[in-house]
């Protein structure tokens, strides 16, 4: 695909949007594309990207990346115009609308926000009614606010109380206040044991989204595993995304 | 148009390029990315008698040109391959292959008279990378009488071609290659992966959960190559080469060094149509210099 | 600042820092390009009793993270060594330690004792990678017979430490190791470079004039961390680490495997000064998480 | 160092012209440097590239890149402002003036033109008279023309007679018509064999500047050996220029 936009919703961020001469295949939120790194020397695999977002009128892909090290600031260095190698779509995305006017809170943390935007979109535009849930350490690492609020209610915690409330998504007042239908969760990890807990406390069907390294993204390797009372099950093709149900994670 | 069929141990391939075990699953995992039936041979994921959950997460890590995986054999187990999964990868116009893992030479034995039943698996390839529970978990690959045990149990038990690859971890290659070709193997591929371990600095603990792996990619090509032309010189049955091949010139490497066919694993993670392009590419580059047929260059570095 | 000063079998170094025989000359070399003074050891190229003239050219050639080499040991001989270079180097503000080879326990002996004439030569490190001419070339290291002929010949003609340094290329490094300890090795380094080879495939034959070649650099990094690895957990003695390094984050996952110091070689070539930005890194690391030495981390991962 | 101009004198070669904060050290013509390649994931080691020219006033250093392999052609994406990472000057060069007012021939072929440059300005400012016979596939191949031309004759064959005498340089008529106190000689290999046969049957002195394969650069490998009378010596410290005496060349 081609880089037809290069933004940076903060320093440590970048947002690609790429587009084709082909239409885009079917999407599903939640799934991801492999993409090939060029001119990193240290990066020798793809690597893996939630879709961020669609936009069928322009034909655009969106990824929204974490420059956290080789690979990824070398997207981070991409022009308008350059190339890049994506295989895509992998996985399987987020449920779909299980009932019209479900409430389902969407909960992202740092960059687990990206798939959310997408997933948001859908169910809005299948009948369901998503909200989200966002938190981030301060309010400069909260991204693409504008977008998430544009399609729903944003419930925000940072935790130095910059934008929001004061603490952990957990924390926030909505989860008390408010039943959720379902949740979605994307974030680090720890951050979504605890919403897993809230939910299985509260009874509430609670899908996470995994981030476990992938080398093939295809279900051919099975390096990305995951412990599942079925036994360990490949992230990249029963997943990226679990019913917490389907985890042996001590919640 | 150069003539790029190979034949080894008995197999009619339309190209010297196969995909290596446990890189391209069963195959159906990448038909949507490559034409199948454009491959040499699928060699599908290591298959053990009775499943096998495999090691726990983290199974892999990347490294300089490079990878360690410690997947540790999970599969479920040779019946469950007959019933289930043979149904679908059958009927592909391809060879496929299956890698037979194993912890005892029984039980390797076993594993592979069950896959010789099908009738459209035309070979097995012997993984004595695995280690023998009963000799403290040392690969039976990596001692002559370790190799030869389990050849020798698997002979007896399957009558079509057995491809036997070999460990690089060894002080001396072609002395294993002459044991299994000894016992006999039909062919022996060289080399499964180096043994490897990295460490996470931050966490102060290995990367891999079981400390450590087996290192694969380009940074193994030349440990590879090497590993081909000692044991191409050493048996008269033909060498499967494999070893971080990325490309046809990589692939050509190989063949020069005594190879009669290639595989290639890590490659199909970064470009699934890998072993398409290097068998197109390695037509193109014999037509570039004349050759009429792959044969000519098989070898011909001494 | 944290104390990163090490001990290794009795000789004190400012750094757990060396540079490797074979990639930094007699430092001399680098002496405009970086302050030897801040180097642990320099580690002068392998020197052998009789002056060799090496392989021919080719002798090297880059691969994947990686290169070949098969300089051969070209060097002008320990009575060369000790008349013409040691003078140059004897007042190196910093430990300069002789690389010694050879093609006999003989050999290896009278250059040992030769070189331990040599007041400020405080170390030698034993390369028993050489090939043993008297069993066709197979080296000294592969096997534990040999390794430990080597070591008893010289320990009974050296008298100053001894840093014997292992072959990668066997099946059992721990064994190796085991048995030079056992004939009174001061220490062990780990590893020499991996047996590869390439192939010039538009020339058809191998790019470096023997053939095959020792590969290194970071391509090598997971084995030698491996390495490093088994055989800290296998001997008393310290360990020094090798393989690959380039960075500060490298040296410190090769001293969590059990290293006591490390050596740098290919990379060199790459930093010429990498020694002492390496060294300095680890200082920062050790600042940055609050340890107060580096004999905090070492042996850290087992 | 810091690139201040690119340019491509053709479409297989690269011109760049490098600066510094730092005054250039003493460059002696025919010395190297080692440069450093970034963002080449097949590029390992340093690669050597000859010093093309050292211009004192704009203290800039110019390096002239046959794009052959990849660390080549990612010499030839740099831009201007990138950073360069060099280790030089590397080597001895080429002999200094042996006496006042002696003729030298300097003979190129292909980038092995680019050390030749440097010297020939070299030798003119210290009072001798150069030379250049330089020879190329077809007039596209020779390089930089009007340089070499501002500091003296150059006679050229180019094997398609497109310039100059048709074919090698070892044919041109020069050669049989006047004769020259030193030769000095880089390029292919079989072009230096030529000439250094042509400069003993005819009793001239003659230096080539070779182009073996290097690791380090700095004598500390002994991987760019080259056979001498003196037995292995390293191009890289002892050469790159030697003098054809000193060969083991079957000439
Ligand atoms: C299904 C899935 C979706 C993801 N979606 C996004 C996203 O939308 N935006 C985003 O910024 N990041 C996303 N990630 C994480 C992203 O893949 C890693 O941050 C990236 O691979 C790091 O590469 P690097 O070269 O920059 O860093 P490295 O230096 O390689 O590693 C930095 C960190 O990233 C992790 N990592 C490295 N390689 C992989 C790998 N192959 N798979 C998973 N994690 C790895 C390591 O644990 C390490 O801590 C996703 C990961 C997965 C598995
Ligand atoms: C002293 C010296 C001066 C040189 N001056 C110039 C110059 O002014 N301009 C110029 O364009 N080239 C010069 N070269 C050649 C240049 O170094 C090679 O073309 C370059 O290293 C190729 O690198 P690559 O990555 O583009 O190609 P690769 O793909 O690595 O190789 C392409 C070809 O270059 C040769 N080569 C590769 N690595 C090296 C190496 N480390 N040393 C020498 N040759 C190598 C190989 O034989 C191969 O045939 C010089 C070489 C030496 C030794
Ligand atoms: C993730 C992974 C899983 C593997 N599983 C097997 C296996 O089950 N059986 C086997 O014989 N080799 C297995 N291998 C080794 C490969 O088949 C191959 O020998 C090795 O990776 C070297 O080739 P490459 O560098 O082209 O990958 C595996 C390699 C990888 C990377
Ligand atoms: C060009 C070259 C020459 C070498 N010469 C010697 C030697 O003389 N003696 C020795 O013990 N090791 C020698 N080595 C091996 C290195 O000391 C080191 O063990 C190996 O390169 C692995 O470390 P590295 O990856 O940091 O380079 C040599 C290595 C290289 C690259
Ligand atoms: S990443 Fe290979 S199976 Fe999931
Ligand atoms: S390149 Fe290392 S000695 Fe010349």
């Amino acid at each position: 695909m081609t880089v037809s936009e290069v933004s940076f919703p903060n320093n440590r961020y970048v947002l690609l949007k790429l587009t084709d001469s082909q239409p885009l295949p079917d999407i599903r939120p939640g799934q991801f594309v492999e993409v090939l790194v060029q001119g990193s020397p240290s990066t020798f695999l793809r690597r893996p990207i939630s879709i961020n977002y669609v936009d069928r009128e322009k034909n655009q892909l969106w990824l929204l990346v974490a420059m956290v090290g080789e690979g990824t600031k070398t997207l981070g260095k991409l022009s308008v115009g350059d190339k890049l190698n994506l295989v895509f779509p992998l996985g399987n995305g987020f449920s779909p609308v299980q009932q019209p006017g479900e409430e389902v809170l969407l909960v992202g943390g740092g960059v687990g926000v990206a798939p959310l935007l997408e997933y948001g979109k859908y169910l809005k535009a299948e009948g369901a009614r998503p909200s989200f849930l966002l938190g981030a350490r301060t309010q400069n690492d909260l991204l693409l606010l504008d977008l998430f609020r544009s399609i729903a209610d944003v419930y925000i915690t940072t935790e130095d109380a910059t934008l929001g409330e004061k603490g952990f998504v957990t924390h926030h007042s909505i989860l008390r206040e408010k039943r959720f239908d379902r949740i979605a969760v994307c974030g680090p990890k720890p951050m979504m044991v605890n919403v897993a807990k809230y939910a299985r406390q509260n009874d509430i069907p609670c899908e996470v989204s995994l981030e476990n390294m992938m080398a093939c993204g295809l279900g051919a390797c099975l390096c990305c595993v995951e412990k599942t009372v079925r036994g360990n099950v490949c992230v990249c093709t029963e997943g990226p995304v679990f019913n917490i149900n389907d985890l042996t994670w001590q919640i | 148009m150069a003539d790029i069929r190979v034949n080894i141990a008995g197999l009619d391939m339309k190209t010297p390029v196969m995909t290596a075990s446990g890189t391209f699953g069963y195959g159906l995992e990448f038909a949507d990315l490559v034409n199948l039936s454009d491959i040499g041979a699928i060699i599908v994921k290591g298959t053990t008698l009775l499943p096998r959950e495999g090691n726990d997460y983290p199974r892999m890590t990347e490294t300089p040109s490079g990878m360690l995986n410690c997947v540790g054999l999970q599969n479920k187990g040779a019946e469950y391959f007959c019933q289930h999964i043979y149904p679908q990868i059958k009927d592909l116009q391809t060879n496929v292959i299956v890698n037979v893992s194993g912890s005892s030479p029984d039980d390797y034995a076993e594993c592979a008279r069950l896959i010789g039943e099908l009738e459209n698996i035309p070979a097995i390839e012997l993984n004595i990378s695995c280690p023998n529970v009963r000799q403290g978990g040392m690969a039976f690959g990596v001692t002559t009488d370790g190799a030869a045990s389990v050849v020798r149990a698997v002979r007896a038990a399957y009558r079509k071609p057995i491809i036997v690859k070999l460990s690089p971890n060894v002080t001396n290659i072609a002395d294993i290659a002459l044991a299994v070709e000894a016992e006999g193997a039909d062919a022996v591929s060289c080399i499964n992966t180096l043994m490897g371990m990295a460490i996470d600095i931050e966490r102060r603990r290995p990367k891999l959960s079981i400390s450590t792996g087996g290192l694969s990619g380009p940074a193994i090509k030349p440990v590879a190559v090497r590993c081909v032309w000692q044991v191409a010189k050493a048996v008269k049955i033909p060498v499967v080469g494999l070893g971080g091949i990325m490309t046809a010139a990589d692939a050509i490497e190989f063949l020069m060094a005594g190879a009669s066919a290639i595989e290639i694993g890590t490659a199909n993670f970064i470009d699934p149509a890998v072993s398409v392009r290097v068998a197109e590419g390695i037509s193109e580059w014999l037509d570039r210099h004349g050759c009429k047929s792959v044969q000519e260059i098989i070898g011909q570095v001494q």
